[in-house]
This record gives structure tokens, C-alpha cells and sequence, in this order.
């Protein structure tokens, strides 16, 4: 056996940079601050996170990034989910260069990945639609030809980051008569386009998500990615490599809660003795802490498989339904802990509080991924 | 057995005769403020004005006793908020902290402070709030750090100093405060205590708003009146405050007897059968929100949270009348409320799994039920307001004997 | 509001009956013996219940019965569960009857009921076969007509108490190209026609549950309850009005664990205090506490709808899906707070868990109401 | 990070080396036998016989010192219990116990005491129950009533005299105690214990099988050696029993700190990557039954209960596989084991849904598997063996440094 569960060197110093960061750049006040601005960014932060390295971390070398395995920007990503630090760096550091890399053609990608990389183009997925889903069937959104241009009209929900972003990968469908999967294609539509038109959908809770409105954008036929009618299926295998480490930021999340719970048990003190020393207390933080190592550790295999090219589907849907689960039940129990000073908008919980809802369905809900899995313990 | 809730003919009767009197008195623009803490200092004010009108009649706490200014109407009283509820306004606004500080003075004080003190509380003239919780101070209730100490010369006179925090409600000051102190430094724990009942407005008093994010407990808030006072929270400082001896509650002392009754009648969930107006608002989106229901046909997996939700809610409602219908159950502590606040939290996980990220959304074209689900879920993760379950558990192992 | 959930006067008396013949005639180290046999029966026990009317409990008095309410019949039960009584008190005098008085002629209840009543016959239901289910599609039994006679065929899984009974109410298919719930009859088949052979199904958790095979067993035309291919409806009904007195045994049961276990905190001392004053310890009983009362305001309501007339469908998934659960967790539970010496054979609660276990499926097991739940909510 | 658990070419080698001796060695007719209650006597010692065959190579303790009769193997001895694991036979019956005391011998023990105690245990000649529980001694250890007192004459001596309950296995005596007594009326707690490694059949020493429905805890009684000594438990009584000093383990009034390295050992899990037989079974029959394979596709509802156990298990074994890898995690708690126990049951629960009452019938044509589920769903009410959650969750609470 050669389980080893460390971090390598390389993955260490990507950890500690990273959480370096967040303490000398966005302490809480930041954080707070950029949480309720539309992009979640500033100049500086963005910048420095360039010069990081971490807008390419996954792009290969050729494309200008430097082409780390998933596992080290699921490293990143967890140290980054403890602030949680806001901002576009998984939306176009991960996700959309994953689709670029999975369904572009070299050309775009050569276009495309080095732009992402440096910081200069932003770039998200617009997907989701007002009959909420991450399954084909439900796209609505349609692309149609026009003497080798395309015309989109459509509207996209729930957008990260599209405030933030300066270019949008659409998926519409091409082909109306196909099945649910097929005659889907991806377009990348500028943000600036005529008939774009981007609201944020506000509540305390949501997060940085919009609405994108494509009312008769007009895109030339060089913006589709890759092939057409067949974009869903190199748009799922990004997702699918996309999720865990999405799902390392909320595990990240969860560590940052369980430390600071365990710091305020110690410290509380109520009937004389601190509230750690009640069961009752210490209940909910075992609670807490089986969660977040579950989700911790389906993470990082699902990242190893993928990292090593061995099947893992089973274990990407798993790391999903685990973490996001996970971390709403940390930040729940870690409320009834905190109880009043919790509630505060200041209180880095509610911080945590707020990701761990507006984070809960993207990728998919947990009961996609456990349909998903359902179907594949009977297959 | 009889689990029928059927109103009374007279009940029925005397529910025609509020819905009149609302029909000609109660002022237009009252529609209900999902968030409450978006409610104006005129809003507010209105429903003030409103509760005054209401508190002449009776009828703002119409089961309480005539002499102090209450209905003394029995039975009756509950059809006043159904008339209330079903026009759906967010009222009563001034009840909540004086319906805790009046059954305080009922069983604990003189009848000279009952005849001082119940009247302008109980017609809406003096706005009440009940201030216990300290910054060191929330399950640990005997715990008070805030001192009432006599006046070295003028011993008729106590001085105040400390802090409460997480109290009151929206636009302070009020007219009242209902007040824990320790008023010996040397007496053994629980004896150390007395309360008072004062004015909000003397010297040395600040009041300063916390910006917190949940409203108030799941159940509360997803109500009618989800908007009362208990959106916005508090800290009050009292610095050298000086305050006569005719406002204590209580003899000097009995601050923890006095206490406790305050908590019966808090913890004990009211003896009203639950409804669940934020449940009740999801089932309507499940039978009628088309994507939803589209979604629910399709995939049962979702169908089958909905279900959880069922039973969480029926369990709610179960527990609930057999805290009203009393006599059949085993012991007699918190555990509908309890309940409702540890199972809030988990339906409110499985009502935002079937809406999707709808739930999380409070304005604009595309949130549900003009935001009632996002407030919902920031309130499902509040506890504390009116004792955390964890008070409440102690309360029911010393119910279940088996607790000190 | 007429809100009452007290007992009538006739329930109480009722209940103190026969909680005083637990204590009397059925003393735990009684119970632990017929738990053994194949029949759970004594002559005496059979005697005694039958002279106190229980048989007949809900038969009406012009059948030989007393007619009384369905609540009554539940206090009844609630008490008995308290044992937990075993016998075939249940399968004859409550869920039979009902089958017969919801699909016999008048002719067959005439025949059939007194002496049910009068526990000189001893009904039981034999429905699910090795494809378990409560639903209706599944039944492979089949009824051949010859000559106005019937030859039935199958076989008949966990058949509750099948070697107390004298007869049997067999579900069989008389129409095969009917849709799920058509083409099937009921049959009373008597235990010692030529084909039948019943055999137990042995396990310490498996109650009284047998195999009851059909082979070529031949009934007169006579033998048939009802109409022809018409048997599922009335069955449905008289399962339906059966499952809350089942719910009101595992009620009793419940709450009998509650209170040995109630008992067990007070004296029991670790660590120098009664086990009662910790709080993990008092945190399971307090789960135990709200299971077991959410089944039991879940079942009388449901009762009390039955009795009023009113509409009691969703009441009654409600009510098994709560108690069945109640009483499997609150024994699970039980078990934590007693450890060791609930282990035993002989410990009362052991009695507890296995008509928890054996109990659990019966008349539809939770996932097949929660669906029927599901149904009504979307309807 | 590597989360393979691929074996080196060397472990490989020797698990074929393993493999070739034990198709010559190991007897015929030594099929599982689920039902543990159910193994004879001659059975049980046809086991024992084989586990001192494994014993004279090694084979039985392999990873303890060679000196002391182990194997002293390192990396290469898991691939004996593996290679037993795979012909699924009912072994090492003998090794439960010896597990547990051996490490308390070599952490506390002197020299002299390795040499002469360990080489008879880590060889199967010396089957060692370890005495712990007492009727009134569950969680709170320290609260020993069992007394071994110095004789007033006979100083080297101490004569022991008490109960011990819920110990040992089948097919008593066994050869060897390790016993934990109180040795001193008069000093604190902790400090007023001592511990005993002792033959077992001395004078005043009765042994009586108890009567119980659960074998072991859920995980155990499930794998292939589900059919160990813990299958049965008893009493054990000892009036007047005299025994030498020499037997003391550790120094008089050391009982304390031996049972904590004890305890180290039997609630850290072991260290091994777990693997949950009976869902592995279950898993199988949602696969491969084909009635059960019709339901799961008809009723997604079925299915989700599927999943449930799946995410069960998997967190199960994520946990274990923290324990094993280490260093990542971030303490060092029986967390685990306290998971495996806990959600054990609920687990239990969800399979039952799904297999029907087929889950509780354990002979005959229509029982599953074997009766393995129905085995399984007696055990997995029984949390006490090798510590209640309860106890684990004390020690993880330490292990956070928020508990005493």
C-alpha cells in the first residue's frame, strides 16, 4: 500500500502562499467589503493573484499557465476557501479554461487559455436557466444560424460571476430536434455584446449570481467552441473535473468554521466552565468535524483519480454531495454554537454561512449527484 | 379523542365583529414587510398607532385580565390575530417583549405595580423590551454581570451599570425596559438577582442596533407576523444609571423567581397550535410553481425530500397539540419549540435542495413568495431568540426527571 | 377548538384492563416463553382475552362483537404493546374482521364473525409473496376456476401468524390480463385443506412470520369473499383502517421502552451520578421522547378521522410511516442508554426490538407510505 | 497525495508464499459459520489448533516482536490475514483478546514479564480474555469494585474477590486473565488500581455464559471473522481467588496507566483501511437479486436508500482511511470507530428498508445470504463492545482539547 495522505513541497508552499494571502491581503474586513460588491474583486487582489500564478494554475505550460495537477489547485482552493475570498478565480481559472481545454480546438485554446492565464479576459459559464438544472434536457437557449453567424436569445440564471466577467460560455442549443444532450453547443459571447444584459439576483444569501439576459446577441461562427451540436459532453467532463475542486474550497471552508468554533468553545464560558467542556457542545463539533473530513477526503481522491487517470465518476459525485452538504451542516451547527455573536454580518461564520448556501447547487444539487450515483450502484 | 379545531358559534360570531371593526380601523398601506428590517421609521410608527387603537379596545391582548387594560376575553381572544393573520398584516408589532414582561408582573408583582405598570403595556402605550442576555450572558441566564447597586446615601435609589446585547427591536428607544441585574455582589448564585421594570429614557442609557443577518427563529419570521420587532437587535449600555426602588420587580433579590416565570411562559410555545406559514407557502409552490411541479413528477428523489419536509412539519404540528391539548402527554417541557428549532434548520436544508437557489434570492423577477423563502433560510440558522435549545433540553430532562 | 386528547372514560377502563392483565396473566419472563412458540398462545391467555371481549373489539354487536370505535380498539392495542403482547389477537380480531366486514356478503359475516369473535376461529391474512410488496401488482398467486369450484396456487411469504391460525384470507389473481389491482379475489382457505403447508421463518428478529405454500388447494365457489376480481378495494380499506391500532401497539411499545429506560438513567451511576444527568444521555432520550410522541398524536388523529367519517388516507401513511420508525429507533436508542444488559434474551427490551424489527414491514413498510405521501402532496 | 492501495512486489510474493502453506496446512471443514453462538466446541478447537499452527510460524501475531513469539514482519503481515480473508474461513479465532493485552504487556510490562507472558499468548497457547467490565463498571472504568487485596499474611499474595461481566467468549476457560482490579480501598481514584495477567483456572474462579442476541458490534461480526470469541460473552466470579504478586502487570496501583495503553489500542481502530463486509453484501443483492433488482428500478425512492448506505459507508471508509494515512488529519481521535458505531445502526435501518423483511430471517430457503443480514441487524444494536460511542466521544473531545 502506498496511501500517503501529505501534501507534497510544492503543494505546501501553494498552501501557505495562499493563506499568507488572505491574512496580509484580505483579512475579514476585506472579505466582508468585497462580498458585497458586484465583482467580488479589486485591482490589486487580482493582480497579485495573477502575478500568484493562480488564474493559469491549471493551464498547461504551452497555453502560458503552469499546468499543475488538479490536486494542487484543489490544495489552492481549500487554503482560498478559508477566508472565503470572493472573486472570479474559480469561475475562470478553473471552470471555463477546464471547457476551453476540454472542448475548444487548439487554435481557441491557444487563443483563449494564455488571455485567462494573465488575468485579462474574465471569463464564466452561463448555463443554468429559469427551469433550474445541470442536466441537458432543460436548456431553452437557442443559437441560430444566420449566413454563418449565430444569433442567441435565452436568458441564463443564477450566473457566477458575470458581473466580474468579460466573456460568457453560453451553451444553446443548435439542433432542436435532437435528444436532451445532443444539439447543445457552447459559444463564447463578450460580455459588451448588443443585447446582453447582466442583473445581479440579489439576497444576502445568494452570492454573487446573475442573471444574464441574451436577447438576440449576434456571434460569429468562430465563437463556437469546438464542434457544433456536441458541446454537452466536453462541457460535463470540465464540470466533472471542475467539482472537486470547487469542492476543496467548501472543505476549506469547513476547516476555517471548525477552527473557529473550537477556538470560541475553549474560550465561552457559561455555569462557570467553558461551553467545549459540555457534551452537548462538544456533540455538535464532532458533528462538525466527521462532516468535513468525509467531504475532505472523498475531495482529494476524486482529485487523485482524476490526477492519475483512473475511472472516477463515482467519486467526483461523491466529493459533491459530501462537501456541500458539509459545509451547510458545519456552518448550521457552528451557529448554534456561536448562537447570538454568530448572527452578526461582521462574524467571519456568517461569511461562511453565506458560501456554503450560494455554493450548495452549483455544479449540482447534492440529489443530482446522488441520483447520478443511484444509477450507477444498480448499472 | 377530539382533534377538531372548530371554532365556537360564538367564537365564530365574535370573529365577524373584530373583521368588521378591522374593516373600518385598520389604515390602508399595512402590507406585510417581508424583511423586516427594511421598516421604516413611519411603517413602523403606523403599526404603533394601530396597536394603540387596538390596545382601547382590548384587543392587543385580549386574554388578558379587563382591570389592566387586557379583553379578559377567554376563548374568544384567539380570533382577533386570525382576523389579524388572515389579512395578513405584520402585526401585532408591539406585543412580543411586553406579552413576556406582563406575565412577569402578573405572578410576581404587587398590586400596586400590576395597576402602575400593566395598563400603558397592555394598550400599546408602553413598548416594552426584556433585556437579560449579556455579552457573557446567553444559557447561563443566572450568570448577570450588570449591576444594580444601591446608592451609597440615597438608598432608595439603585445605580446601573453594564451591557445587554441581542434585545429589542426595531427603531428604539422604547417606552420600557424589563430588566435582570445582580443587585449583591456577595449573595450566592441565584439569590443574587433582581428585576426591574423602568423607563428606557433615563440618563446614562444608549441604545446602539447590531447588523446582524437572521430576523428570528424559522417559525416566527415565516409568519404573518414575521415582521415584528425581534428584526432588529440591540445592545444597551447603562452607564451610572440611576433608578428609584419603586420600579423593581419583585422584592430586591427575587430577580431569579421572577425570571422563571418569564421563562414558563417563553420556552412553553404558547399552547396555540402550530402552523407553519413558510412550509405551508412551500407546499403551495410544490403543487403550483409549473417547473416545480414538472420537477417533482420527474425525479422522486426530490419528491422524497418534500416528503421529509411533510414530516417534519407534521411532527411540528403533532408535538404542538399535544402541548395544547395537554393532558395526554408524559411531562411538560419545551419540546415543540425545541423541536421546531433544531428540525428548522433541517427542513430548511430540504426545502432549499427542491427549490433550488430560488430560496436564496429576495428581490426581483426571479424570487419566490416575494422573498419569504430567502428570509426563511437566514432565519433557520437563529437559535437564540427566546432560549437556545440547549436551555430548552436542560429545561426538559428536569421535566423528564432525569436533569437537575 | 374541541381539542381533547384524553381518554374516555371506557377507554380508561379498558386500558387499565389490560395493562392489568400484562401484569397478572403476562409478566415479562411469559412473554419471553411464547415469544418462542410457534403460536405465541396459551389456551388460558386465549380464554381470558376472549371472555374480555377483545376478539370482537370491532365487530359489531349484531356479528357477535362490541362495535366499538376504532380509538378504542387503539387504546387497547397501545396497552397490549406495552408487553409486547404476542398472539394472533391482532391478525384475527382486527385486520381480518375488517377484511370480512369490508368484502364479505352479508352472508359471510354472519358466518364468519362470531366465531372470531368468540376465538373459536382464528383468521390470518396471507397476501405478500417472495416479491414483497404491499402493492397490489405483485401478486403471482393464482385462483383457477373448476367447475365452480377454485384451485389456488403460490406461495405466501411472512405470513404473521399462520400457525395460530384456522384460516386463512388468501389474495389471489382470478384474472391475469387485468391491470395491477384487478382480477384479484379473496379466499378463506382453511389451514388444514390438502396443499396447504406452512413452515416458520425462523430468525430472532423475524417474529412470528411463516411460509405458507398453496399447492393446488381447492376451496368451493363459497370460500370466496365478495366479488370476483374485486378484492383488492376492500382489502386496501381494511388495511387502511387496521394500520393505525398497529400503530398504537408500537406506540404502547414505545412508550414502555421510554419508561424502562427512563427508570434505567435514574439508577444506573458512572462516574459518581445517575447516567440520567449527562447530557449525551439525556440528548437520546429526548429524541426517544419526540419520536415516540409524534407517533402516537400521529396515530389517534388518524383513528379519531377513521371514527368521525372524515378523510383519513393521508393520516394513515403518516402514522405508520412515524410509529414504524419510532419504535425501530427508540429501541436502538435504548439499547445505547442500556448497553450491556439490554442484551440480554431476557432483558424486557430485547422483547421490544425484535417487534420493532418484526413489526417494521408490516402493512406497508415506511418507504411504501412515504411514497403514497408523496402522491397526496402533488395531487 | 496517493490514496492506492496497491501491494509492493515483495508483499505479493510473500502473500503467494502464504498462500501455498496454508493449502497445505490448513484443515478441511472450517467453513464461516455465521452464527457465532452456534460454533461447537469442537469446532472452536479445531480453530484453536490451527491458530497454534499459525502461532509456531509467527503467522498468528506476525507484526509483533519475533522475540516474543510474533512474527516481527512489518510491512508484509498484513497479507496473512488477507490471504485467510480470502478462503473466508472463520479465523484467527484466538487473536481478539491477546490483541489487547499484549500491547499493555509491552508498553508496561517488565523484561522479565515479556518473556515469560507474551510467547505463550502471541503463539495461541495461552487464549487470554481481558476483564474489565463489571456490573456497575460500563463507561466509567475507573470505578472498579472487583478488590484484589494483599493477604495480611501472606504479603506476596493478594486474594481477589468480585464480579466481572460482558467478557471473554466462547467455550470458556480460556487459559489466561488480564484482569483489572481496585487494589486499594483507601486511595484516590486512578491511583487505586492494579492490573493482572493470571492463569484462569484458579480456585473461587466460576465462569457463566450469558445469554445474548447481538454477537458483536456491526462491523465485526460481518467480515469473515465474524465468528470470534466475542460471538458469546459471560460472567466471570471470583470468591476468594488467591494469586501470586508475580502476576502483577505493571507495578500495584499502576492499573490505570495500563488500561490507557490499552485503551490507545483497542479504540484507535487499528489503523486499517476498513472494509464493511456486510454492505459489500448488500451492494451485491441490490446488483444481483434479480427481484431486488426490479424494485430498485421501479422505485427511485428504494434506490435513494441505496445511496444513503453508500454515502454511509464511503464516510466510513474516508475515516478510516484518515486513520490510516495520518498525518493529514487533524487529531488523533477514536473518530472512526465512534462512525462505525453510530451510524452502524441507522445504516442497519436503511438496509432493512430496502431488502424486506428477508433482512431478519437467518435459515431456511428464503433467508439471504446465509442469514447475514439477519446477524448483522442483531449486531447492530450492540455499541458497547470495545467502548460506547460515548466513551469514544470523551476521548475525541480530549483529542480536541475542548473535554477533560
Amino acid at each position: 500500500m502506498s496511501l500517503d495522505l501529505n501534501l507534497t513541497e510544492d503543494e505546501e508552499v501553494l498552501r501557505k502562499t495562499a493563506l499568507d494571502f488572505l491574512r496580509r491581503d484580505a483579512p475579514k474586513d476585506v472579505v466582508q467589503r468585497l462580498q458585497e460588491t458586484n465583482t467580488g474583486l479589486t485591482d490589486e487582489l487580482w493582480r497579485t493573484a495573477v502575478e500568484l500564478g493562480w488564474l493559469g494554475i491549471i493551464i498547461p505550460e504551452q497555453y502560458g499557465g503552469t499546468g499543475f495537477p488538479l490536486t494542487s489547485a484543489g490544495v489552492l482552493f481549500e487554503a482560498l476557501g478559508s477566508g472565503p475570498l470572493p472573486g472570479p478565480y474559480f469561475s475562470s481559472g478553473i471552470l471555463s479554461s477546464l471547457i476551453i481545454l476540454e472542448a475548444g480546438t487548439e487554435e481557441q485554446k491557444q487563443q483563449l487559455l494564455p488571455p485567462i492565464s494573465k488575468g485579462e479576459q474574465i471569463v464564466t459559464l452561463a448555463l443554468t436557466e429559469p427551469d433550474y438544472s445541470w442536466e441537458p434536457g432543460l436548456i431553452e437557449t437557442t443559437a441560430t444560424s444566420v449566413n454563418g453567424d449565430f444569433v442567441i436569445d435565452g436568458v441564463k440564471l443564477f450566473t457566477m460571476d458575470a458581473e466580474a466577467a468579460t466573456q460568457f460560455i453560453v451553451a444553446a442549443r443548435t439542433e432542436k430536434e435532437s435528444g436532451a444532450s445532443k444539439g447543445i453547443s457552447l459559444f463564447l459571447v463578450d460580455g459588451k455584446s448588443d443585447g446582453v444584459s447582466v442583473s445581479r439576483q440579489p439576497g444576502f444569501l445568494s452570492g454573487r449570481v446573475f442573471e444574464v439576459k441574451l436577447g438576440s446577441v449576434k456571434v460569429p461562427g468562430s465563437a463556437m467552441l469546438g464542434d457544433k451540436d456536441q458541446g454537452w459532453l466536453p462541457l460535463q467532463q470540465a464540470i466533472g473535473k471542475a467539482i472537486p475542486i470547487l469542492c476543496a474550497n467548501k472543505a476549506g471552508g469547513c476547516q476555517a468554521v471548525i477552527e473557529m468554533t473550537l477556538e470560541y468553545s475553549r474560550i465561552r464560558v457559561q455555569f462557570g466552565q467553558p461551553i467545549g467542556r459540555f457534551q452537548r457542545v462538544q456533540d455538535m463539533i464532532i458533528d462538525m468535524v466527521t462532516h468535513a473530513d468525509a467531504a475532505r477526503w472523498a475531495t482529494y481522491e476524486a482529485l487523485w483519480k482524476l490526477d492519475t487517470q483512473a475511472p472516477a465518476t463515482e467519486s467526483v459525485h461523491l466529493a459533491k454531495v459530501l462537501s456541500s452538504q458539509s459545509y451547510w451542516e458545519v456552518c448550521t451547527l457552528s451557529h448554534q454554537v456561536f448562537s447570538g455573536v454568530g448572527y452578526s454580518r461582521e462574524s467571519p461564520l456568517s461569511f461562511h454561512t453565506r458560501a456554503s448556501r450560494s455554493l450548495y447547487h452549483y455544479l449540482g444539487e447534492p440529489s443530482y449527484h446522488r441520483q447520478q450515483i443511484g444509477q450507477l450502484l444498480i448499472a | 379523542m377530539d382533534f377538531s379545531v372548530e371554532f365556537t358559534r360564538e367564537q365564530l360570531e365574535f370573529a365577524e365583529e373584530v373583521s368588521a371593526w378591522l374593516d373600518e380601523n385598520m389604515p390602508a398601506d399595512m402590507a406585510p414587510i417581508r424583511d423586516a428590517q427594511k421598516m421604516s421609521y413611519e411603517q413602523f410608527h403606523k403599526r404603533r398607532d394601530f396597536a394603540r387603537k387596538l390596545g382601547e379596545k382590548g384587543w392587543l391582548y385580549p386574554g388578558h385580565p379587563r382591570e389592566y387594560g387586557g379583553g379578559g376575553l377567554g376563548p374568544l381572544s384567539g380570533m382577533i390575530s386570525r382576523e389579524l393573520t388572515k389579512r395578513n398584516e405584520s402585526l401585532p408589532i408591539v406585543t412580543d417583549w411586553v406579552g413576556l414582561a406582563a406575565p412577569a408582573i402578573l405572578a410576581c408583582g404587587t398590586d400596586e405595580q400590576k395597576k402602575r405598570f400593566l395598563p400603558p403595556m397592555l394598550t400599546g402605550n408602553a413598548l416594552t423590551w426584556q433585556l437579560m442576555t449579556e455579552p457573557d450572558t446567553g444559557t447561563d441566564v443566572a450568570n448577570q454581570q450588570t449591576n444594580a447597586l444601591r446608592h451609597r446615601k440615597e438608598g432608595e435609589y439603585f445605580i446601573i451599570n453594564g451591557a445587554k446585547t441581542f434585545v429589542g427591536g426595531l427603531h428604539p428607544p422604547p417606552e420600557q425596559f424589563y430588566l435582570l441585574t445582580r443587585s449583591d455582589l456577595q449573595a450566592a448564585r441565584h439569590r443574587n438577582l433582581s428585576s426591574f421594570i423602568m423607563p428606557a429614557n433615563l440618563p446614562g442609557i444608549s441604545i446602539q442596533p447590531l447588523d446582524l443577518f437572521p430576523l428570528t427563529t424559522l417559525g416566527g419570521a415565516c409568519g404573518p407576523s414575521g415582521a415584528t420587532m425581534e428584526a432588529v437587535k440591540n445592545s444597551v449600555f447603562f452607564d451610572d444609571v440611576r433608578v428609584h426602588q419603586s420600579y423593581l420587580l419583585g422584592d430586591e433579590g427575587d430577580g431569579w423567581q421572577v425570571t422563571m416565570a418569564t421563562f414558563a411562559v417563553e420556552h412553553g410555545g404558547g399552547g396555540g397550535i402550530s402552523r407553519n406559514y413558510m412550509s405551508d407557502k412551500f407546499f403551495d409552490q410544490c403543487r403550483n410553481n409549473p417547473q416545480l411541479v414538472k420537477r417533482l413528477r420527474d425525479n422522486p428523489n426530490l419528491l422524497d425530500k418534500v416528503v421529509d419536509v411533510y414530516l417534519y412539519t407534521q411532527t411540528e404540528r403533532l408535538l404542538s397539540i399535544r402541548n395544547a391539548g395537554g393532558k395526554g402527554g408524559a411531562y411538560g417541557g419545551p419540546h415543540f419549540a425545541m423541536y421546531q428549532k433544531v428540525f428548522g434548520s433541517k427542513y430548511a436544508a430540504d426545502m432549499a435542495e427542491v427549490l433550488g437557489p430560488y430560496s436564496f434570492t429576495d428581490e426581483g423577477e426571479w424570487c419566490l413568495d416575494d422573498g419569504m423563502f430567502e428570509v426563511g433560510q437566514r432565519n433557520s440558522i437563529a437559535k437564540a431568540p427566546g432560549g437556545t435549545p440547549e436551555a430548552m433540553k436542560i429545561q426538559i430532562a428536569r421535566a423528564l426527571e432525569i436533569g437537575r
